[in-house]
């Protein structure tokens, strides 16, 4: 599989530098292996992979329209099934695509139980339109459509729960993840792609671009939005957690949001104790939930 | 065989004996009783492909674009509404060249909402890059899908196609259907060959963007393949009528054009009643005749000027009408003949399912002949 | 056809497009405390970090954009971004 | 609720709604209260009216009017009250457009098995008592 590595998604693209969409696609493909059909959604990564005829795509791929990956997937998977072929076919979409506008074809999908892997590379808003909200973007985040002014915070409502929505539609496999740990995320679409019937996982995927901080940063954002309990990696089998990933003295939300330009409003012109208290009180609803919280005592 | 049959269940038949391996389809008035037919077929093993019943139109259309796309024939059927909320993927579908089949139960489009027939939901999506052609009679609805399938998936094409028959009049209509056995239809539309497929082991990526460096260029391709379409047509057609002798090969066909000064034009099955009441009035020494066009998408003009080169008016019967303009139909039937002389007048016509009957084609005659024209006909001016 | 069918191409034509040229830093990676975890090769969207025959790595600079993630992640501190001579 | 036959053994092409039958089957009666049904109809015309009771509606002059108790009929042979079948067996019966074998054969068709038969015996039934009265 190695010599594979870099083929199945190419060098060339278009991605800001530091993309973590970007990131995300390699370390897809390296999960499902080249014996993969990828069903793409409109959003950053179709635009930055496809500009005819440059694809970096070096497994099958079809992009069709912004919200209907998961029915094409679903006429794709009905194909190779009466075709006997035995391919994993698998969309990747961006959390526009995905909590919002294709809600309808992914909600039909999951219910029909075709076999397809759906994954969301979430960045948290519309990038390719140039940063607008979507039901994925976090409480109070400063976007286009949902700016920070004198009389608003930024986004108004905390993300959509879309895993627990498909939880409830039946999938036998869900899980979440960030590029920031890599290997996890490997390792979780493996086991998607190889669980039968319609899967979900959630890539938390930084974007430099539209977060506001340093492509070097791509990574080290990721493991904070882990570190505060703003994301949480866990995986959940027929419904139920199985596991979650626990972080050790979780760290204050601030050290997640102060790096970001979408949240400066938090802090200028002057700290907003009141809105960065109610983003903890998430992060520790979230954390009480998943139970991911391990407390070390301090040396005395 | 010759059955007696309700228009849907014939086509369903006829869509059967074409072997689609997938068919996606939503229910909706007039349409339902030919998705309902092929959903008992697949559940009777009388049809071997795999249904997806789909929440809505939108994912009927685009999961019958990815099932195309991995390299099954596929089929779906829809109406009015239904079309409508496909609008964006059978634009995507005709760029990304896939010959999908797709009925049409022509009905009209809200608001109001109407569930009776005319045709301004194919015509609508006239510039979507799909072939559209028109069944005047519930034997003609089912052979056009055996010739679409032809059509569609000829490497020359690979386009599209809607086959519209009017609901209600037709859809609903029992009436007898000669069907053709599995081994003619095997004999005449060879198994699917896809041109780009989905194939991991020769992996290709489909329907990528294009810059303004290339969008052009692929809708010139688009709709060179359209005017292709015409001829593909015409020869599916040709064979058609040697092996079945029902010939289709003519994208219009006249009837009793011959020394007609007046010239009906219409789609559907108007065309039955017209030819009715054309015999009616030749009888009483009137020179009227009709041409009927089958394809509105190819558009047939060249056959269309040839066709109407000895009459002195037409009167075109559009069962659509683009508000503030008129009926689509005329619009390029004018265009067909301009600078001929030949005068065009547009009747907006039975829309929302109001009948026609014999006597109306009649008034229409006499209306063109005083030269009336280019306005709604039947209107019921007492509730205005 | 010149063009392909509905919009279509085989792979490979990605590498058509060098984005070195887009880059502004330059990571060098100076093989001095490498302890060729491979890291840099993981975390590059661009997937244009590759092993060599020695175990260590190299970024190909027809490809990298110079966004600087390797040297931030570089556990041992090997990688060195500075601005490009052009 | 209308809906219109042609039958013919040349091509039907015309697709308009009837307006003057030469035949009519009414099968509920009480819509004569509201509705124009004989409106159209000439001499020679035949009305098949579904009715219990004896019936007099102002056919039009000329027009011969049936009376039958289809929806009994329906009953005592199917089990519910759908008339259809039944009032096929009397049309066939009162106008001798269609034989009552054709009759049996096509609901053979559209209904197979013991439906079918049960169809049948209710046609035969209102075919032979519009015999017996003609």
């Amino acid at each position: 599989m190695a010599e594979h590595e870099c083929e199945l998604f190419e060098c060339g693209h278009r991605a800001c530098g530091g993309c973590g969409p970007a990131l995300a696609a390699r370390l897809i493909l390296k999960g499902t292996g080249e014996n993969t059909i990828v069903v793409a959604s409109t959003g950053c990564m179709e635009v930055f992979s496809t500009p005819y005829p440059e694809t970096a795509w070096g497994v099958p791929w079809i992009h069709s329209l912004f919200e209907n990956a998961a029915a094409v997937a679903s006429g794709v998977e009905a194909s190779l099934k009466k075709q006997g072929r035995d391919e994993h076919v698998v969309c990747i979409c961006g959390d526009g695509a995905t909590f919002d506008i294709g809600m309808l074809c992914i909600s039909g999908a999951f219910e029909r139980g075709h076999d397809i892997t759906y994954i969301c590379y979430d960045n948290e808003a519309y990038m390719n339109t140039g940063i607008q909200r979507s039901g994925a973007t976090p409480y109070d985040a400063d976007t286009t459509t949902s700016p920070a002014g004198k009389c608003s915070t930024g986004n108004k409502r905390p993300k959509k729960d879309l895993p627990a929505i498909l939880a409830a539609h039946g999938a036998s496999y869900i899980a979440t993840a960030s590029i920031a740990y890599p290997n996890d995320v490997v390792k979780k679409i493996e086991r998607a792609v190889n669980t039968p019937g319609p899967n979900y996982i959630q890539i938390h995927a930084p974007c430099a671009t539209g977060w506001g901080f340093e492509g070097a940063e791509t990574m080290a954002i990721g493991r904070l939005a882990v570190e505060t309990g703003l994301w949480v990696n866990y995986e959940m089998v027929n419904g139920e957690v199985e596991k979650a990933k626990k972080i050790v003295n979780r760290k204050p939300v601030e050290e997640y949001l102060m790096v970001q330009k979408r949240f400066r409003h938090l802090f200028r012109p002057e700290r907003n104790v009141e809105e960065i208290a109610k983003i903890q009180a998430i992060a520790d609803r979230s954390a009480a939930k998943f139970g991911i919280d391990v407390v070390l005592k301090k040396p005395e | 065989m010759m059955e007696i049959l309700e228009g849907s269940h014939a086509v369903a038949e006829a869509v059967r004996l074409c072997r689609p391996q997938v068919v996606s389809a939503y229910p909706i008035t007039p349409q339902t009783h030919i998705v309902e037919a092929l959903a008992s077929m697949v559940a009777d093993c009388r049809l071997d492909a795999e249904y997806i019943c789909v929440e809505s139109e939108f994912s009927a259309l685009s999961s019958c674009l990815g099932a195309s796309a991995a390299g099954s024939r596929v089929y779906s059927a829809t109406t009015s509404q239904g079309l409508a909320l496909m609008f964006e993927v059978c634009f995507n579908v005709a760029g990304m060249r896939q010959p999908i089949v797709m009925t049409i139960a022509n009905r009209a489009l809200g608001a109001p909402l109407n569930i009776w027939n005319d045709q301004q939901d194919s015509i609508s999506l006239r510039d979507a890059g799909w072939m559209q052609c028109y069944a005047e009679d519930n034997q003609e609805a089912t052979d056009l899908h055996f010739i679409t399938y032809r059509v569609a998936e000829d490497h020359n094409v690979l386009l599209p196609a809607m086959v519209c028959f009017d609901g209600y009049t037709l859809t609903h209509t029992y009436e007898p259907v000669d069907l053709p056995t599995q081994e003619e239809i095997d004999a005449f539309l060879p198994p699917f060959k896809p041109y780009n497929t989905l194939d991991a082991k020769k992996p290709m990526s489909l329907g990528m963007y294009a810059t303004p460096d290339y969008y052009m260029e692929f809708r010139y391709e688009i709709d060179e393949a359209m005017k292709r379409a015409k001829q593909a047509f015409a020869h599916a057609g040709r064979e058609f009528a040697g092996q079945f002798g029902r010939d289709y090969s003519g994208l219009v066909e006249g009837y009793r054009l011959e020394d007609a000064d007046t010239a009906f034009v219409a789609m559907g099955s108007l065309c039955g009643t017209v030819k009715d009441a054309i015999d009616e009035m030749r009888a009483d020494g009137m020179k009227v005749g009709l041409l009927k066009i089958r394809t509105f998408r190819p558009f047939p003009s060249a056959e269309i000027r040839k066709a109407l080169s000895g009459v002195s008016r037409v009167a075109v019967l559009d069962k659509n009408v683009s508000l503030g303009q008129k009926g689509a139909v005329a619009l390029e039937v004018k265009d067909a003949v301009y600078g001929s002389g030949i005068d065009v007048f547009d009747y907006i016509i039975a829309l929302g399912g109001r009948d026609v009957r014999k006597s109306d084609i009649r008034t229409i005659a006499g209306l063109a002949e005083k030269g009336i024209g280019d306005q709604y006909y039947g209107l019921r001016m007492e509730v205005l | 056809m010149a063009l392909n069918v509905g919009c279509a191409a085989a792979p490979g034509r990605a590498r058509d497009n060098r984005t070195g040229s887009w880059r502004v830093f330059k990571p060098t990676f100076r093989h001095e405390t490498c302890t060729k975890c491979g890291l840099c090769e993981t975390v590059c969207p661009e997937g244009c970090v590759k092993e060599r025959e020695d175990g260590y790595f190299d970024p190909d600079y027809d490809y990298c954009k110079g966004c600087g993630l390797c040297a931030e992640e570089c556990p041992a501190d090997d990688i060195e971004m500075a601005q490009e001579e052009k | 609720m209308q809906a219109f036959v042609r039958f013919s053994d040349e091509k039907i092409r015309l697709r308009s709604q009837v307006y003057e039958p030469d035949y009519i089957i009414v099968q509920d009666s009480t819509l004569i209260r509201d509705v124009d049904v004989f409106g159209g109809m000439k001499t020679g015309g035949i009305a098949i009216v579904n009715t219990e009771k004896s019936l007099h509606a102002a056919v039009p002059e000329g027009v011969k009017l049936i009376t039958i108790d289809a929806t009994g009929i329906a009953l005592e042979k199917l089990g519910v009250p759908i008339t259809n079948t039944t009032l096929i067996g009397a049309f066939a019966a009162a106008t001798g457009e269609i034989s009552l074998s054709a009759v049996e054969k096509a609901l053979l068709n559209r209904f197979p098995g013991k439906l079918g038969e049960k169809n049948v015996a209710a046609a035969r039934h209102s075919y032979d008592l519009i015999r017996g009265e003609a």
